[in-house]
């Protein structure tokens, strides 16, 4: 067997144990990767626990700019006993493994198609440094040293990494520094010429894009959208996104003298006390957002539901992540679309917005203060852990001085007062099916009403009648056809060639999908692709779909959660929309899904599809 | 509704300080039960507003869900209101209040919507001490379902099922005065000699003003053997203390002999006055005041008045060190931070 | 403008205040027409308050046996001041209008095709009584009297009726046959052959019918159906279904000498706790219920997803309300389809049963139980305030003395002692994606499992592994599919003649779309009707509609929701199913129903439709 | 996970009463940090069980989410086990059992689970009395979501962010006695001693039997600013008295002194014996035990021991009046009324 020989495109699956420090040392490789410029994809795949349980760290590096996961791992460095055999034996032929040689590998470690490159990584810590506790630590960075000697990476790329992320802690430099080289000396010394994997520097692929997880970009993207009030309940994998924005608030958001913080995050009891708190403050004028996740959806049903019927505009944030139930907290799943569109009882719709990339992310988010307040409307931003949690190459984050928060149809003091006919909170005036909203103390005589979750009439008055209901229930079908020419619009991804076929995709999915689409575009197979961004569904979802003959909708859920609101929402016929899914809690991976696709649209049949992902974790 | 009231029904009361009558504090008619002891708290919080020359349009009124929660539909139609949903209450206040602080926030409940559903949100708003004047109308039943006794019904009291009521009462002013509120009440529907100082009070501290009015339910929990009854409030319930409260900017006419009274400052200067029967009780005092509240229970009988007050505490935009402008005031150039901070911000990822 | 004319075919209004005591009279006298032989449909229609608001009570006699709402009023009984006009603008033309004549009808009552009713009530009732509270309840009394005068009814019925219901408080007897009496004999004296509605006595037409709420219903059905456990909260219009349990287990489930209750009822702080207490006693072995209404559904939202991925067999029973948020509480819909049929973030779907009449209620919660416990999920019974609330003509209740519960797979203590393989809770011995259930304490060494919210393995081990969480979620899509043999059957109502037109309904809704239907085909318009009885649906479902050139799927509420569990659930298209409905929280009229219907078939244009309903409240 | 233990580790200890050797008490592997609070808590609840001749498959163990939440997977191997979602266990507990009064629930809860998201929950537990042992495993922070601080968290205690947290604190026992708990405890997970016989003493009551304990998490919140650190508790906690427990048939083999000891005899007959440093201080005395834990509060120390006990209280089942059969136990023939029965509900329905 052959060693797997690749430049600048190959998976290397880091394996330890959580709480080791490993994060860090493998962050930097994957920085150091970028700073190389090269289009890298790192994959945290961690436990629900804190310590001593094995956790992944998957990175790809793609010279073509692939960003999903591919699938399949080139090399693992195998840190974990507890998964070693494992993750041996899940390596590609041709593959290599890296693992700590101061012990000898036992005997059922006898695979010939792969190629071993001991470190003693133990030893080599040990003799070179005595403080135990960094002993553990530096171990991590030895073995970064290492892979760059055997992937031909320049040194001085990781080494200023180093000085950048140790700069405030600058006596851990030298230690740093130098367990670098030991791992890189070591392995010129034993292993050269070993490792066909190469990198190579390249100034004309990443452009101007940076790194950076969504989550932090979410955050980012509330405080450019000018979110003032937070109300939150930690959950996995969330809690970064408030994280960031504590964070972000601090450096942007402190009085002038390093005084008070213009904003308010309360850390709440609960998730219904978390939109509680921001239906209190969207209500009374303020931008409000809070983020959460699968349980925190199911919690917040309720209160959704009141904030469509009373037309609240707040901003919710959903980190998805594998359900039903606590599922598995610490994998990716886009599992929520039906819960969150349709969130609580009676007649509801919700509008979401699906970010991709952490630019997205940020723009989104900001946006989705104005489309709430334009709308009078719950906004829900449906990220993933794949994208909030890991860091994703992406274009760099981008605002508009220019542009104008868009605080839709509020009457202040003096529109008030120089009304003449009688104001009425939820009078469609516009034919738009929105009212004019009004904040508290605002003005003394003019424009207070009753907010309420009971049918109320165009002034907001209790009503039991039946036709005032169905005027308000119908009016508000009218804002859901108003949000359609707001929302962001669908992507469309044209093949070079005319196609028959379609694929319709988002959010985190769109990078193997598009890989998958290219990868069958050489194989002679035409698909065009539509990126969906927002529900309701404009025309232009439908324009596409009926423009082809078949169109697959691949997602990353068992039930087909999206093809079931473009179903019910577009008025399609099943056969036009064949779906995809994989949802085993990974990110869905490219080359299991051209296999998949491959089949699929070579045996004619569209029935629903599973890719079936291999490897670990 | 086809009812209209007369507009100018206490011809005999003056504008107050600034400027309103008290039909300016009034709301739509009341549509709960003729004799429901929740709308002579509605009057009596009518007349507390009115005694303190507040704007209305500068209060908010919030509710949760219940007989007792449609009551802000029954006073100050110059404010706005929000009818949320049961039991949830104080996280809507709690965000309204971070989002202007400026203005007085008003939040009714019941006994089920606070001690029962709203239990969590209830203890942690407290706990936060967020600035507001929480009254629960108690009546130790769920009104508008029907009567079903509530987590503040005592055990053994007899309702209009003739079930008696199996479980042990909570006592939400105990907790409350556990969890730190600032300003802890308790009252009677039909007592309006108390009530209306008592909510003026609480209307002028700063941080959780938590009153507790037993309110009877005259359709499902007024028998004679309901301890939320009339009859039954009327012949157990004893007063801390009687006490005058003494705006800011109003004269104290008379002078209190000391010992026996107590004064205590409020943040915005007003007083109370406390002429107590036992001078070595402090209102100020935590263990104090829970104390006495057990050792009543324990004799059968029900303590009413202000029960404690700490008014030096804390509110929670105090606590976590938000601005002092209202937050919805905020403008976009304030808020945003701009492209060039962007580009800084791009550049530390690249 | 000629008198309404007919003779067992009738629609009488109530316009009374709530609170006033004008319940039980109305009530009386729809039971009265009951015992006359008449099929007799009730509907109380009342305000979210305790006390002085507007209240109607709608009674149709209908000789054809139709029981939905009909639809226009032929009489109204005008008691209410604050609607008086309203109620007599709402009258058909050659309406009856009966009033209190004790004070002159003011001038703007000058409709000419009425025939106005005067009965002296106020002054009839303080001559003959003195305690003033018993007047007011009285007054109700006259009326009721008069109207049997007018109606034709025997006064022996109602005097029979009057003896029934206060059986236990004798002395209130005289006076309410003195009050009947009263009225009987003013119209008699004043109203002689002016009403040309009349009712006959029959024998040939009720059978051996009853006259129940679905409610008392429902709760005869958990007694039954071996319930044991009930969390519960108070929310309208459920409520009644514990308190009619409470009322049951006294009767039926005392311990000898009238002890101790085998049953614990227990009173919950809230709607999360109360299914919190059904999933724990149900996990625990014995059969536990909730019942709740639509925002009870949303704070459930998390718990069921527990219930869905640990497999719990719950009970819970929706008796739906008008939503969204608090909406109309004491108003009827079908509203809460998809927020059950798919509650909780994840992939998540549940079993739902579509009771009709209280026989159904009756039935299905019984059989909700072995359900639920033979496919260890929870299952939940869609009935609503219509069905809930108001008497409702049903054949009688049955139960087969020979059946057994059906308690599934659940292992005992000589079971498990006998186990030779390792067993595991979750596992598919079967192949039905049903595994074996233990219950805490069994036996001292064998079958104690964890149960859990989070991924498993068949042995209900902890686990992220991608694998074992997919073959988990698919074993529950093989369970979805074992449900579907075991869930009742739809029922089908084909036409005389065949028809290419097909109806689907379900609840409360087949009442008035049956009705319909026989009137269409009167016209020559044949249809067939399916009355679905169960989600997931079955292949009887799918044959209907693809046996059918066109169907309509009649149900209440605006966004079609059993038409989006259909459309996604049988891939149908959307031209397949054309969405009928009506939904503004009174119960779906026949009349308005026809007219839609008519007009739709006409222009053979199958796009949404809304029953636009006349009518007060 | 590959982890294989020993199966016979404690060879030193023999069998007890029911047979039963240390290790049939023992659960799966902890996958908790090392040095963690929660492992040594377990480890105090698997030698009560033992130690009290407990059937290990009498026992049900339920619990929330978070690090402490996971316990019941580490300990009892044998008994069935409910890892439910987040601050609902109580509620879980309440449902099993009703469904079977005969089993011990033991509900293992965190500070997070139980003071935020489970207040609603917890309170209501309490005050129905519910037969189990509500174990809160309190380390002031969210451990398993990486360290936010929890409701129980000290005003002004510095965890491992540096921040200081700014809320005041609950304190669960003080809220457990007030609303009826019979019996409250709390202890530290640092001290076996103390705790190994609280348990016990806990299981024996019949009714709800609350007990938090102080357990540092040493990844987040074990910093010498944190008052949740194994260094501050071992140098602020003070016990209310040294007690030993006497299970039931167990002979007494010391002779106490009169006045300085209070012994309380549970329901079951078993007996704690309080040596107590003021014999003044009735452990039944709940106002007593709230004014104890407030006035060691201003001191800066955490009172531990055994706080309150009312060994007449009565539970659930006994408030409810259900049968003394275990209802998951009656059968179709007791529990459908049949046919006949159905014919007269048809009869009275004509
Ligand atoms: C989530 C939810 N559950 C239940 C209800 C039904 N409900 C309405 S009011 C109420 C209780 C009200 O009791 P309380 O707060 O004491 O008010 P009161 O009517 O006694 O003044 C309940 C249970 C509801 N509206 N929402
Ligand atoms: C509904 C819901 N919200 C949030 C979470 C995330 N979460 C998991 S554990 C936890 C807090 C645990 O804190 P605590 O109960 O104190 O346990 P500890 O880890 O400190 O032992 C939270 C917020 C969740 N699982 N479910
Ligand atoms: S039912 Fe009771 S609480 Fe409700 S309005 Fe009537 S008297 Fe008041
Ligand atoms: S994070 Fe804290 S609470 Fe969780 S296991 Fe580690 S030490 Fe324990
Ligand atoms: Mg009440
Ligand atoms: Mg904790």
């Amino acid at each position: 067997m052959k060693p797997i020989q690749s430049c600048n495109d190959l998976v290397i699956r880091f394996a330890n144990v959580n709480g080791s420090g490993s994060a860090s040392a493998n962050n930097l490789f994957a920085r150091a990767v970028f700073r190389l410029g090269l289009p890298v994809s790192p994959k945290n795949i961690f436990p629900s626990n804190i310590q001593g349980l094995p956790t992944w760290y998957e990175v790809r590096i793609s010279e073509q700019g692939y960003l999903g996961r591919r699938g399949g791992v080139d090399m693992v460095v195998a840190m974990n006993g507890q998964t070693m055999h494992r993750d041996y034996a899940e390596l590609q032929p041709g593959g290599y493994f890296v693992y700590d040689s101061s012990r000898q590998l036992p005997e059922e470690y006898e695979r010939q198609d792969l190629v071993l490159i001991g470190l003693p990584l133990t030893n080599l810590c040990n003799e070179a440094f005595d403080n135990p506790r960094m002993r553990g630590l530096l171990k991590n960075i030895i073995y970064v040293g290492g892979l760059a000697y055997l992937l031909d990476m320049e040194l001085e790329v990781l080494t200023a990494a180093v000085e950048l992320q140790y700069r405030k802690k600058s006596q851990l430099i030298p230690p740093n520094l130098k367990a670098l080289e030991l791992g890189y000396d070591h392995a010129r010394r034993h292993h050269q010429g070993r490792c066909l994997l190469t990198t190579r520097r390249r100034d004309d692929l990443i452009g101007d894009q940076i790194l950076m997880d969504g989550n932090a970009a979410t955050a980012l993207g509330a405080i450019y959208g000018g979110a003032t009030v937070v109300g939150w309940y930690p959950i996995t994998p969330s809690t970064s996104v408030i994280e960031h924005f504590g964070r972000y608030a601090e450096r942007f958001r402190r009085e002038e003298g390093g005084g008070r913080l213009m904003a308010a995050i309360v850390q709440a009891e609960d998730e219904l006390a978390a939109l509680g708190i921001v239906i209190g403050a969207a209500w009374n004028g303020a931008r409000a957002f809070t983020a959460t996740s699968g349980p925190g959806i199911s919690l917040m049903s309720e209160f959704l539901g009141l904030a469509y019927f009373a037309e609240i505009p707040v901003v919710l944030v959903n980190v998805q992540r594998a359900g039903p139930s606590t599922g598995m907290p610490t994998r990716t799943q886009q599992g929520d679309i039906l819960a969150c569109g349709y969130a609580s009882h009676g007649d509801t719709k919700h509008l979401l917005l699906f970010p991709s990339t952490p630019a997205e992310c940020f723009t989104m988010t900001a946006r989705a203060f104005d489309l709430a307040e334009r709308l009078q409307a719950p906004v829900i931003v449906m990220s993933d852990l794949d994208l909030g949690m890991n860091d994703q190459l992406s274009p760099p984050l981008n605002w508009d001085d220019d542009g104008r928060y868009d605080r839709g149809k509020v009457l202040d003091h003096d529109q008030l007062e120089a009304l003449e006919e009688q104001w009425g909170r939820y009078r469609d005036v516009d034919g738009d099916g929105v009212g004019y909203r009004t904040f508290p103390g605002t003005h003394p005589s003019k424009g207070a009403y009753f907010t309420r979750g009971t049918s109320h009439d165009e002034y907001s008055k209790y009503s039991e009648e039946s036709d005032t209901y169905l005027q308000n229930m119908e009016r508000l079908v009218q804002k859901w056809e108003t949000a359609k020419g707001l929302l962001p619009l669908p992507e469309e991804r044209p093949a070079e060639e005319k196609a028959a076929i379609g694929l319709v995709c988002y959010g985190t999915t769109i990078f193997s999908a598009q890989e998958a689409v290219e990868t069958l575009a050489r194989e002679g197979l035409a698909i065009d692709v539509l990126v969906i961004k927002a529900f309701p569904f404009q025309q232009a979802v439908v324009d596409f779909i009926q423009g082809h003959e078949e169109v697959l909708v691949v997602e990353q859920n068992r039930d087909s959660q999206l093809r079931t609101l473009l179903l019910v929402e577009c008025g399609l016929a099943p056969e036009q929309l064949t779906p995809v899914t994989s949802y085993d809690g990974l990110p869905i991976a490219a080359r299991a899904l051209v296999e998949q696709l491959r089949t699929l649209l070579a045996s004619g049949q569209s029935t629903t599809t599973t890719v079936t992902q291999g490897g670990a974790a | 509704m086809t009812f209209f009231r007369p507009s100018f029904r206490h011809p005999q009361l003056p504008a107050n300080q600034a400027g309103y009558y008290l039909r300016d504090y009034e709301g739509g008619i009341s549509t709960l039960c003729a004799g429901c002891g929740h709308d002579s708290i509605n009057g009596a919080i009518i007349q507390a507003c009115y005694e303190l020359s507040l704007e209305p349009h500068r209060i908010v009124k919030l509710s949760g869900i219940g007989c007792s929660s449609k009551s802000p539909a029954y006073l100050l139609s110059a404010a706005h209101g929000f009818n949320s949903v049961h039991g949830r209450m104080p996280s809507i206040v709690t965000g309204a209040n971070m989002a202007n602080r400026e203005l007085l926030y008003l939040g009714i409940s019941g006994d089920g919507d606070t001690a029962s559903i709203g239990m969590g949100q209830f203890v942690h708003a407290v706990r936060r001490n967020l600035n507001m004047v929480y009254i629960v109308m108690n009546n130790g039943c769920y009104g508008l379902t029907k009567g079903q006794y509530s987590a503040t019904a005592d055990k053994g009291s007899v309702g209009k099922k003739g079930e008696p009521n199996l479980l042990e009462s909570i006592d939400l002013c105990e907790i409350a005065i556990q969890l730190g509120a600032g300003f802890v009440g308790r009252s009677f529907s039909g007592d309006k000699q108390q009530l209306v100082p008592l909510l003026k009070a609480a209307m002028s501290h700063i941080g959780m003003a938590f009153i507790d009015v037993i309110s009877p339910c005259v359709t499902f929990n007024n028998t004679p053997t309901s301890t939320k009854s009339y009859h039954w409030v009327r012949e157990h319930s004893e007063a801390t203390s009687t006490f005058d409260f003494v705006p800011f900017r109003q004269e104290i006419t008379t002078d209190y002999e000391n010992g026996s009274t107590e004064a205590v400052t409020l943040h915005d200067h007003s007083v109370i006055y406390l002429h107590k029967k036992d001078p070595e009780v402090a209102v100020t005092d935590r263990r104090q005041a829970v104390d006495a509240l057990e050792e009543h229970k324990e004799e059968g009988l029900i303590l009413t008045g202000v029960l404690y007050v700490d008014p030096e505490s804390e509110d929670t935009h105090t606590i976590l060190n938000t601005s002092e402008r209202p937050l919805n005031s905020l403008e976009q150039a304030e808020l945003c931070p701009g492209s060039a901070a962007l580009k800084e911000i791009n550049e530390e990822l690249r």
